[in-house]
Formats: structure tokens, C-alpha cells, sequence
């Protein structure tokens, strides 16, 4: 795809904590296209939500810094320039939402100021224009009542209006990406498919970008075209969505859908992962994967396999598996 | 808002009442007798016994609880044994120099006490961070009536430049209020570091560097904003140490206030004055915390909007 | 039974903690060791001090008045000087340091011990227990401790013993609002829940499922506070409000220096910093202990 | 039909709302409001609804960690409501609950072994102290832990080990009744699944019965024989699992099963 609005290439970050140097990310490559939806996808510890802590730098500091790879977008290299302009771009292009949306909104400010904020700070608007701005956005986001709850603050609302709050802030300055770090998985599930029908509805009202984080297999196939799967900081699997799901590529990707209790089998017997996803702290030596995986042979303690495309398959599916294609034909 | 201020205002009288009462636990029923306590093992007990029915001490203890708080809600404290004049009138004449003294010390406690700490969690682990960390702790450690006679040693005795105590002019002011502001000034400096550093790693921090705000705005007013709420408390509840402390440093630069008429009347077991003196400053103490409740409603829409 | 899980979980396990918390622990491990180790000192020169050196109070020796530091005195070298009276102020800084940690174990003790069983029951129990426990150590808070020390000591006169009471009943509201927090936290894990499913009683939840929780921030607050018990009594005795007049207390012989300041600095300097370094030293453990076991208390 | 296991009746539970300054009672909240069910032995019950529906609450008054203020509940045909907590105690073995946090389930100040052996301390009666190291090595056999790990504290063991301790722990008093609180919903995927099966497989051995609470409507669905939905402290729908899903009579379970996620959408496409 060479003209990705959001590209990650080899990417790499170190945490210094006080266990040690982790790094929970070595060697992320991924694109996102124009008005794409891309499903980041992973289990606990997979380095999901580093990754777009490292594209918005919003690492925390001093503990974790970028080693290694490169962050473009749209023709500018992040991982190159200041902090203060990624911080600049981000806002106005990239919008991110949160997980907990309580805790993201600024509880001893008035949600309408907060919407406004950035219309204020970053683009000089009054005060009167910009809360004009920021009733339109709310209004379109679905909160009820608008001109009176914009002088609410966060605590007053429930959760799912917080994060329609959250996604309103986030799109004041129309950006051309958007990054939802599990955005749903604090909510309910008849809220969580409001949510996802308001960020599939925005997405194609303004042909924006989304780059969807989540640990849910289950609520992305809806909304996002292509897929990429994360295991212990490295990706395991990428591609269009339905090959990934029905054609896996990678014996992680398999065995997560089949832990997945799916509607079909009733109460068959799951078939789980062996084991537990790895530490940060201590990845295992050659393929991550390996301890936990049904395929591994001797090659796949010791050799760190490639991101490449099976033989013979689609060409914008890629896994990072020595035996991608033993696992493609008996799936 | 009405609601929350209502409460707060009929928690603060009941705290009020509270300390009357303890002074009142303390004075009249620790000891076997005031009035012997009063007049010391020389009189005799004749006159004694004047004393105590003067005091009403051969009433019953509910009957001189109740006189008793009849007497403080007319401000009637009694009149001083030794200065033969209105107790309450005695403390009140010294109430200004106590509390130019200690609001002074308190300006200079949050001023510098709130700077140091941002200047801290901004810098943190860092050099700075360090020396303001070192610093505050050293003013939490060294007693206060120490640090004022190093003080006069050093600034009055060794470099002649200020005076060592009384009052008059702004140079009288300066050592004393140091000295009560330092322990005030290293708490305010740990709660601003730490608040800071933790309000941080909060979600929204995250949000407004997201939204792609500059450091300074994320810093002021968001994270500060959060982290002013729990030090808030904190003034609250130093200001009392800070009323108390001036009874130390009064007596250490001799500043004419009441905590050095309440350390004196102690001597002269001169108690109508010591009990008016001590609900004084319980009472300065009460009002600073009320104060302080309605800027934490102000603060902290959570507290201020409960619903029901 | 699930063997095809068993295995690789235990592989991954072991790799969990190898690396955990090391180096960190060693470091913190180090400055808690360290100041230890100083108050060590204190306590010992505190127990076996006076006995090297005699000191009687009343005895006063005209021609080694006011003698600087390192003078050779009728008594003997005195190392650190001596006093208005001529007594030799390192015998009193020892006679002192017994005071202070007297008062500051006795008063811990004391406070500890109300504090916690309050702090324990009120937040156990909840409910108008938890209310009227915690009411009264709020006025106990709207009452500035030092003056509610000062007012007791001027009542019942001043000894040892009531310097202790004094305190004790001034800083028992720290470890009770501690110990409740620390209660009401752990209370509503779901640990706890757990051990009533299995149906255990009141004790046994208080005491063996909660109370081992609250332990590390109760000894966080007691460091802290040892300090300000130890200043408290300083400050008592300075004003005359402590120890009588004949037992030798930092804050005394401070207070005793005052007049003196143009003639020997030393008598009030020296002692003051005595007491400093040992408040210091608490300051720091309280520091050490909190960062290791309790990083959230912060407010104290 | 034999005699349920459990067979709860309008059962109503409330919570006191307090007022700010004395703490005294101002109003109340009805969290669980009129529940009827019954649980077969051997049975897995699924209870499901969203975040302040009561499922959470009726467990914990099911197991008596609230006081239920009216209705009956009735296990194996002893009447729970209104029994002392001396009395409780014999119950109390037979009901067990695995919690939802894993981190917090466990007390992290005890090792494994004193963990499962709290049970036997607190009803000495249930096992000898001589046999209780060999009972521990068994219990972690069962739940596929190590025994060698009996001596590690909480924190050395991943999200899914815990929770097999703490299942473990529930039964280390050999109970008939286990009520699983969101049991699965804090580990990742890969390992809610291991859990899953795990408790298939007790189940089949020990011959348990679950009441069985989540918010994932498919993880409900894959291990339920009946499912009991709830909203606003009512249920409003109790059916054979197969049937509720199939066919959803209630307003609200069809608002809520229509909001379910599909993993693979196009599947329903083409079968439509």
C-alpha cells in the first residue's frame, strides 16, 4: 500500500522499569490506509496499545522510549520530528480515544469546555464560536439535551455517553485518523454496539480513518476491513479481515478464534491455547509463540520468523510463522 | 452547592462545640481541684473555697457544663485572675499580631511551598528534585524553636542584619515568619510533588496530551487543578499546626501574640485567659477549615454536584 | 485432568519470578537498613550513655561555667562544653536521648495500640460505629495536637509519664484513620468475600484475613510518627511543659541555652542538632518503608 | 421433576442509601426486586444482563454475602433467609463462589497451600491437619497446577493460574453449588477458554452445579443448560438455553441478544 495515510514500519520500544529493561515492542510493521478501519488485535501484554502510545507520544515519560523503526504519516516521519509537533499534529490529524472514558475525561472541567478546548487552544477560536462548535459535535455524537448538559461535568453522565463525549472531543478537529484503544470494553454490550455503529457511521461521513485496538475477536469484523494480530510485541498475522478469520495464517490467530465459544457449536468443547500469553519481561528465545503453539518444531525455539506472505496465498496477507502454509492447509 | 455549604457550616459548629467540650473535660474535671490548681499550694483553704464558689465548682457537673457553654456563647470567658480585666478582651487585643504572623507564614508556605513542589515533579529525579526533596525534608525535621534560635544566632548575634525579636517594622516579621512557615512550606512541597506526579499518570492527563495540547496547558490547569484538591485539604488541616506553631515561635522571637499569653498565663495559672487563648485559636483553626471546605467544593465539582 | 494446559503454564511461571523486583528492593532494602542502623545508635547510647558519666542535677560547678567544647573541666574532658551551671552537656544530651526515645516508644505504643483497635473496629463494624468513632477524631483533629498537649500538661503538671498520655491521646487519630482506610480498602476485596463464603467469623475476618494487610501502612505511620513524637516532646520540654525541670530533656537544655546565645552557642546548637538527626533519620525510614511497602500513603 | 437444589422465591434485596453526615438510613435500592428461580443439581444456570441489572447482587445474597430482605431461598430444602450465622456455617461448605479478579480473589499475603487450607481451619471438622498437605497436592492436580507451587503467593502466578486457585479454593470444601461471578471476563481469550473447560470438566467429575453469571452472552450460551435474564432486579426471562437464543420472548432479551457481536458476519449473510 504505498500510500498509507499511517505507516509503521520495524518498530520498536524500550520500558525501563524497575524490573528491568521490557520491551514490549520488537519489530511492529503495519499500514493503515485512507478511510480505512484497521483492527489491531492481541491479548494482554501483545503490545497493542503501546503502539498507539508510540505513534500519539504519549510513551510514558522517561521509562519508555523508541528504539528501533519508523513511524509515517502521511508522508511525515514522526519518530523524527520534536515531541512538541507530534504533540501538534496529533489533535488536529489524529484523534484517540480511550478505554475507560471516565477516567479519561478531566473531572473538574465542564464537558462541553472540554470539547472546545482544543477549537480554543489550537485553531483561535472564541469562546462563543468554538462551544457552538462543540454543541454540534456533542449534538452529533448523541447526547441528548445538548445545550443544557454541555455545562455538566464528566461524572454526571453514564458511561457510554462519556465515551460519545470522548469520540466528539476527539473528532473536533476533524482528523484524518482515529485510534480507539479498546474503546468499547468498559461498556455494556447494547452500548458497546451503539458505539460501534456511531464510530462506523462517522467513519464513512467523513471518510476518516480508524485504527480500532481491541482484545476482542468478536466486535471488529463488522466495522474493519483488514486485520492485524499482535503476539508478544511482534506481529503474528495480518490481512483482510475475512481471510484472517476464516483462513488463518498464523497458529496464534487459529487458536484464539478457537477459544472464541462460538454461536454454531453450542456447547462443544473449546480448544484453547496451552498456556498463558508470555511476560514482557521474559519473551521466549526464537518464535514467541512456540511454547504454546501445536506446530513447533526444533527450528522454532531457536529461529525468529519473518513477516512474510504464505506461498500461494492473497498478497496483502503476511504471517510471521515458519509453517504458515502447514497451518493454511490443514485450517 | 447550598446543600453541601449548609453541611458543612453545621459540621464546623459541631466541631466547635467538640473542642469546648474537651477544654472544658480538661480544665474542670483532670484536675481534683481547679480552683486549688488556680491558686496554687500556698493559699489556704479558705480561700479555697472562695475560689470554688466563685467558680461554681460546688455545682453539679451537667449544671457547670451548662454555665459553662451559657457563659461562651456570650463570649464570657471571665475576667483574668492576675490582670484583673475581661479575659476575652486580654486575648482579643492580641489576636491581630497572631494572625498577621501566621497568615503571613501561610503566604509563604503555599507560595513557595507550591512552586518548589511543581518545580519538582516537573524536574523529577532529577537534580532539582533532588535538592527540593532534601530541603523539605530538613524543614520537616528540625524543630521549629531550633531553627529560630539558629536564626537569631546567625542573622541577629553573628550578621547583625535582622532583628532578633519584638516587632515594630517588616524586618521583625521576617525570621519569625520563616520559622513558622518551614514545616508547613516542606508538607505543602512533599503533597504538590506527589499529587502532581500521580494526577499524571491519570487517564485525562493522557486525553489532553492527545488532544494535542502543549505541556505547559497540560500541566496548568489540568493536572494542577487535580492535584490543588488534596493539598487544599492539607492547608485545611496545617493551618492548625500553623496557629499552634506560633506559640513556639512567639516565645522564641518574643512576639506579642497569644500563644506567648497563653504559654504565660499557663505559668501564672492564670486559666480564664488559657481557656479563652486555647478556644481562640480552636476557633481560628474551625473557620480556616470551613474555608477551606468551600474552596474544595469550588475545586472539586464531584463533592459540590452530589446528586440525591 | 486439563493436562494439555498444565505444562506450559508452569514453564511460563517459572520464568515469572526470576527477575522480579530485585534490584529495586536491594536499593530500598539499603537506605531502611541504614537508618536503622543510626537509630540503633541512638537507643544504644540512650540505654548505656548516662552510665558512663554521672549526672546529678543539682549539683552545680561554678569555675567550669559556660566552658566551649573540648575543655578540660574539674569533672573531665567535656567534650561538647558545658552549661550555665557548668554541667557537662554531652551527659545531658545522653540523659536526653533516653527521654526522647522513652517518650517516643511509649507514646507508639500507646497511640498504636488505641488507634488501631479503633481503626480496626470502626472500619470493620462501618455503620454508626464507623460514624461516631470517626466524629470524635475529627474534633480530636480540629484540635491542634500540640495545644491540646499543652493545655493537658499544664493541668496535670509535667512527668514522663503524662508527656506520654499527652501524646498518646494527641496522635492516636493518625494510626486510627490509617488502619480504617487501610480496612474499608481491603475489606471489600474480594478475598475477603472469600473467606466469609467459606465461613469464617468476625474474628478471624478482622484479624487473620484483614488486619495482616494493614500491617505495612500501621508501621509506615508509626516511623513517621516517632518523629513527631520525638519533636513533640522537644517542643513540650522547651516550653516547660514536658519532663520536670530535673531530668535533662533536648528541649530543656535548648530552652536553657537560650540565654545564653551570645556567650555558647553551643549549649542550644548541639542538642538541637541531636534531635534533628534522629527526626531526620525517621523522616527517611518513614520514606523507605513507604516506598517499599506502601507507596500510596503519601499524605503524611 | 426431583426436588431442585436451589429454589429461590421473590426473593427481594436491598441496599440502604445513607445520609452523608450520621450515616443514617434515607432510602434504599432495590437491587434484587421479586426473583423466583430454581436450580436442578448438575445444572449450569447462566444469568445474564448489563451492569446494574442485580445478577451480581442475587449471587451474593444466594451465598449470603448480603442479607436478603424478603422472599426465600431454599437449598436442598433447608431455608437459607433468616438463619443465624451459626446456623449458616454447615451451609456455607456447600455453596461456594469463584470471583471475577484474579488478582484480587486471593489474599496476597498467603501462600497457596494456606489458602486452601483456610477452609479446613475454619470447619476443622472437614479434614484431619495431618492430611491436609496431601489434599492441597490433589486440589492443585485437579484444578492443573503444579503442586510444587503450593508454597508461592498470588503474585507469582499468571491471570489464569490464579483463577485455578481460586477455583481450587471453592472446592477444597467439597461443594454442590458454585456460583461463578463473572468467573472469566478479567483473563484473555486464550485463557477463559482453558478456564471454560476446566469447569466443564469438575462439573462432569464432581457432579457441581453452577449459577453461572457473566456479561458475554457467547461464553453463557457455550456453557448454560438454562439461561435467566435479568433487568432492573427482575427477571424477565428464564429459558432452556437453546431456546432463549433461538427464540428470545422478552423485549429486552431481544434488545440485547440483537446487540450482540457476530465474530464472522459474513457467515449470517450467506445463510440468510
Amino acid at each position: 500500500m504505498p500510500d498509507a495515510l499511517l505507516s509503521i514500519e520495524d518498530l520498536q520500544v524500550e520500558f525501563s522499569t524497575r524490573d528491568g529493561l521490557v520491551r514490549p515492542l520488537d519489530g511492529v510493521t503495519l499500514e493503515v490506509g485512507h478511510g480505512e478501519t484497521l483492527a489491531l488485535l492481541g491479548e494482554s501484554g501483545s503490545g497493542k496499545s503501546v503502539t498507539a502510545q508510540a505513534v500519539m507520544g504519549l510513551l510514558p515519560q522517561p521509562a519508555g522510549k523508541i528504539v528501533g523503526g519508523r513511524i509515517r504519516f502521511d508522508d511525515q516521519e514522526l519518530t523524527a520530528l520534536p515531541p512538541q509537533q507530534v504533540r501538534a499534529l496529533c489533535g488536529t490529524r489524529i484523534g484517540m480515544i480511550f478505554q475507560d472514558p471516565l477516567s479519561s475525561l478531566n473531572p473538574v472541567f465542564r464537558v462541553g469546555d472540554q470539547v472546545a478546548e482544543p477549537l480554543r487552544r489550537r485553531l483561535g477560536l472564541r469562546r462563543r464560536e468554538a462551544n457552538a462548535r462543540a454543541l454540534e459535535l456533542l449534538h452529533r455524537v448523541g447526547i441528548p439535551d445538548v445545550e443544557h448538559r454541555m455545562h455538566h461535568y464528566p461524572h454526571q453522565f453514564s458511561g457510554g455517553q462519556r465515551q460519545r463525549i470522548m469520540i466528539a472531543m476527539a473528532l473536533s478537529l476533524g482528523p484524518d485518523l482515529l485510534i480507539a484503544d479498546e474503546p468499547t470494553t468498559a461498556l455494556d454490550v447494547t452500548v458497546q454496539a451503539q458505539i460501534m455503529n456511531l464510530l462506523r457511521d462517522l467513519q464513512q461521513e467523513r471518510d476518516m480513518a480508524i485504527l480500532l485496538i481491541t482484545h476482542d475477536l468478536g466486535v471488529v469484523a463488522d466495522v474493519a476491513s483488514r486485520a492485524v494480530v499482535l503476539y508478544a510485541g511482534r506481529v503474528a498475522e495480518q490481512g483482510r479481515i475475512r481471510d484472517v478469520y476464516d483462513h488463518s495464517a498464523h497458529p496464534y490467530t487459529e487458536g484464539l478464534l478457537a477459544s472464541i465459544p462460538q454461536q454454531e457449536e453450542g456447547g462443544a468443547r473449546l480448544t484453547p491455547i496451552a498456556g498463558a500469553p508470555p511476560n514482557p519481561l521474559a519473551f521466549p528465545q526464537g518464535c514467541r509463540f512456540h511454547p504454546r503453539c501445536p506446530y513447533a518444531q526444533e527450528r522454532c525455539r531457536d529461529e525468529l520468523p519473518e513477516l512474510r506472505r504464505p506461498v500461494g496465498w492473497a498478497p496483502d496477507q503476511a504471517a510471521s510463522c515458519h509453517f504458515t502454509e502447514e497451518v493454511l492447509s490443514r485450517g | 452547592m447550598g446543600a453541601y455549604l449548609t453541611r458543612r457550616l453545621v459540621f464546623s459548629v459541631f466541631i466547635l462545640w467538640g473542642a469546648v467540650s474537651i477544654i472544658f473535660v480538661v480544665l474542670r474535671l483532670i484536675p481534683s481541684d481547679p480552683a486549688r490548681l488556680i491558686l496554687g499550694s500556698d493559699a489556704t483553704e479558705a480561700e479555697v473555697e472562695v475560689l470554688r464558689e466563685q467558680m461554681g465548682l460546688n455545682e453539679s457537673l451537667p449544671s457547670q457544663y451548662l454555665s459553662y457553654l451559657g457563659d461562651l456563647t456570650r463570649l464570657d470567658f471571665g475576667d483574668s485572675y492576675r490582670q484583673q480585666r475581661d479575659a476575652f478582651e486580654l486575648v482579643l487585643e492580641k489576636l491581630p499580631a497572631t494572625l498577621e504572623l501566621a497568615i503571613v507564614a501561610l503566604v509563604i508556605a503555599l507560595v513557595v511551598g507550591i512552586l518548589l513542589g511543581v518545580l519538582a515533579a516537573l524536574r523529577v529525579n532529577r537534580i532539582a528534585d533532588r535538592i527540593v526533596s532534601v530541603a523539605s525534608l530538613l524543614a520537616q525535621s528540625l524543630p521549629s524553636f531550633w531553627i529560630g534560635i539558629v536564626f537569631i544566632l546567625v542573622f541577629a548575634r553573628g550578621l547583625h542584619v535582622l532583628p532578633s525579636g519584638g516587632t515594630g517594622t517588616p524586618a521583625h516579621m521576617v525570621l519569625p515568619a520563616i520559622t513558622l512557615a518551614m514545616p508547613m512550606l516542606a508538607i505543602l512541597i512533599r503533597m504538590t510533588r506527589s499529587g502532581l506526579l500521580e494526577v499524571i499518570h491519570e487517564g485525562y492527563i493522557q486525553t489532553a496530551r492527545a488532544k494535542g495540547l502543549s505541556e505547559r496547558v497540560v500541566i496548568f490547569p489540568h493536572a494542577i487543578r487535580n492535584a490543588l484538591i488534596p493539598i487544599v485539604t492539607i492547608v485545611g488541616l496545617q493551618f492548625g499546626g500553623l496557629l499552634a506553631g506560633s506559640v513556639i515561635v512567639e516565645m522564641v522571637f518574643s512576639w506579642p501574640g497569644i500563644g506567648r499569653l497563653l504559654i504565660e498565663s499557663i505559668g501564672q495559672r492564670d486559666y480564664n485567659v488559657v481557656q479563652a487563648s486555647i478556644l481562640v485559636i480552636s476557633a481560628g483553626f474551625v473557620f480556616a477549615n470551613l474555608l477551606v471546605d468551600v474552596l474544595y467544593g469550588y475545586l472539586d465539582p464531584r463533592v459540590r454536584l452530589v446528586t440525591r | 485432568m486439563t493436562t494439555e494446559t498444565a505444562g506450559v503454564d508452569r514453564e511460563v511461571t517459572a520464568a515469572f519470578d526470576t527477575v522480579k523486583r530485585r534490584s529495586a528492593n536491594a536499593a530500598g532494602r539499603r537506605r531502611i537498613v541504614t537508618c536503622l542502623v543510626i537509630v540503633a545508635c541512638y537507643v544504644l547510647v540512650a540505654l548505656f550513655g548516662p552510665m558512663l558519666r554521672k549526672y546529678d542535677p543539682v549539683q552545680t560547678f561554678t569555675q567550669d561555667r559556660l566552658m566551649p567544647p573540648g575543655s578540660t573541666t574539674s569533672q573531665g574532658l567535656a567534650l561538647l562544653g558545658t552549661d550555665q551551671v557548668g554541667q557537662d552537656i554531652l551527659s545531658q544530651m545522653m540523659l536526653g536521648a533516653r527521654v526522647s526515645i522513652t517518650v517516643g516508644a511509649g507514646t507508639l505504643l500507646l497511640a498504636g495500640l488505641i488507634g488501631v483497635t479503633v481503626g480496626l473496629v470502626a472500619g470493620y463494624r462501618g455503620g454508626w460505629v464507623d460514624a461516631a468513632l470517626m466524629r470524635l477524631a475529627d474534633i480530636q483533629l480540629s484540635f491542634p495536637s500540640i495545644l491540646l498537649a499543652i493545655l493537658i500538661a499544664a493541668v496535670v503538671g509535667p512527668s514522663v509519664v503524662n508527656v506520654i498520655v499527652v501524646l498518646a491521646i494527641t496522635n492516636w487519630v493518625t494510626f486510627a484513620r490509617v488502619t480504617r482506610g487501610q480496612v474499608l480498602t481491603v475489606k471489600n476485596r474480594e478475598y475477603v468475600d472469600a473467606a466469609r463464603t467459606l465461613g469464617a467469623g468476625h474474628l478471624h475476618l478482622a484479624l487473620r484475613t484483614i488486619f495482616p494487610s494493614c500491617v505495612a501502612p500501621i508501621l509506615v505511620v508509626a516511623t513517621v510518627e516517632l518523629g513527631h513524637v520525638i519533636l513533640a516532646e522537644a517542643s513540650l520540654s522547651f516550653l516547660g511543659l514536658g519532663v520536670p525541670t530535673d531530668v535533662p530533656s533536648w528541649g530543656s537544655t535548648i530552652a536553657n541555652g537560650r540565654d545564653y546565645l551570645g556567650d555558647a552557642w553551643w549549649i542550644s546548637t548541639l542538642p538541637g542538632i541531636a534531635l534533628a538527626a534522629l527526626v531526620l533519620t525517621c523522616g527517611l525510614l518513614g520514606d523507605a518503608m513507604r516506598d517499599r511497602y506502601d507507596p500510596k500513603l503519601r499524605s503524611l | 421433576m426431583a426436588e431442585p437444589l436451589l429454589r429461590v422465591r421473590d426473593l427481594v434485596t436491598t441496599y440502604p442509601i445513607r445520609s452523608a453526615l450520621l450515616r443514617r438510613k434515607i432510602g434504599e435500592v432495590r437491587a434484587v426486586d421479586g426473583v423466583s428461580f430454581d436450580i436442578a443439581r448438575g445444572q449450569t444456570v447462566g444469568l445474564v444482563g448489563e451492569s446494574g441489572s442485580g445478577k451480581s447482587t442475587l449471587a451474593r445474597t444466594v451465598i449470603g454475602l448480603e442479607q436478603a430482605e424478603a422472599g426465600s431461598i431454599e437449598f436442598q430444602g433447608t431455608e437459607l433467609v433468616g438463619l443465624s450465622a451459626r446456623q449458616m456455617r454447615p451451609v456455607r461448605r456447600d455453596i461456594q463462589m469463584v470471583f471475577q479478579d484474579p488478582y484480587t480473589a486471593l489474599n496476597p499475603r498467603l501462600t497457596v497451600r494456606q489458602i486452601l487450607s483456610e477452609a479446613w481451619r475454619i470447619h476443622p471438622d472437614l479434614l484431619p491437619a495431618q492430611d491436609w498437605d496431601e489434599e492441597v497436592r490433589r486440589l492443585l492436580d485437579v484444578v492443573g497446577l503444579d503442586p510444587q507451587y503450593a508454597d508461592r503467593y498470588p503474585h507469582q502466578f499468571s491471570g489464569g493460574q490464579r483463577q485455578r486457585v481460586g477455583i481450587a479454593r471453592a472446592l477444597a470444601v467439597r461443594p454442590k453449588l458454585i456460583v461463578c461471578d463473572e468467573a472469566v471476563s478479567a483473563l484473555d481469550v486464550s485463557v477463559q477458554a482453558q478456564v471454560l473447560n476446566l469447569l466443564d470438566d469438575l462439573q462432569a467429575e464432581l457432579g457441581l452445579t453452577y449459577l453461572f453469571i457473566a456479561h458475554d452472552l457467547s461464553v453463557v450460551r457455550h456453557i448454560s443448560d438454562e439461561v435467566i435474564v435479568m433487568n432492573r432486579g427482575q427477571v424477565v426471562e428464564h429459558a432452556p438455553t437453546d431456546q432463549l437464543f433461538a427464540d428470545p420472548q422478552h423485549e429486552y432479551t431481544q434488545t440485547l441478544l440483537a446487540a450482540v457481536p457476530v465474530v464472522r458476519p459474513w457467515n449470517q449473510e450467506s445463510a440468510a
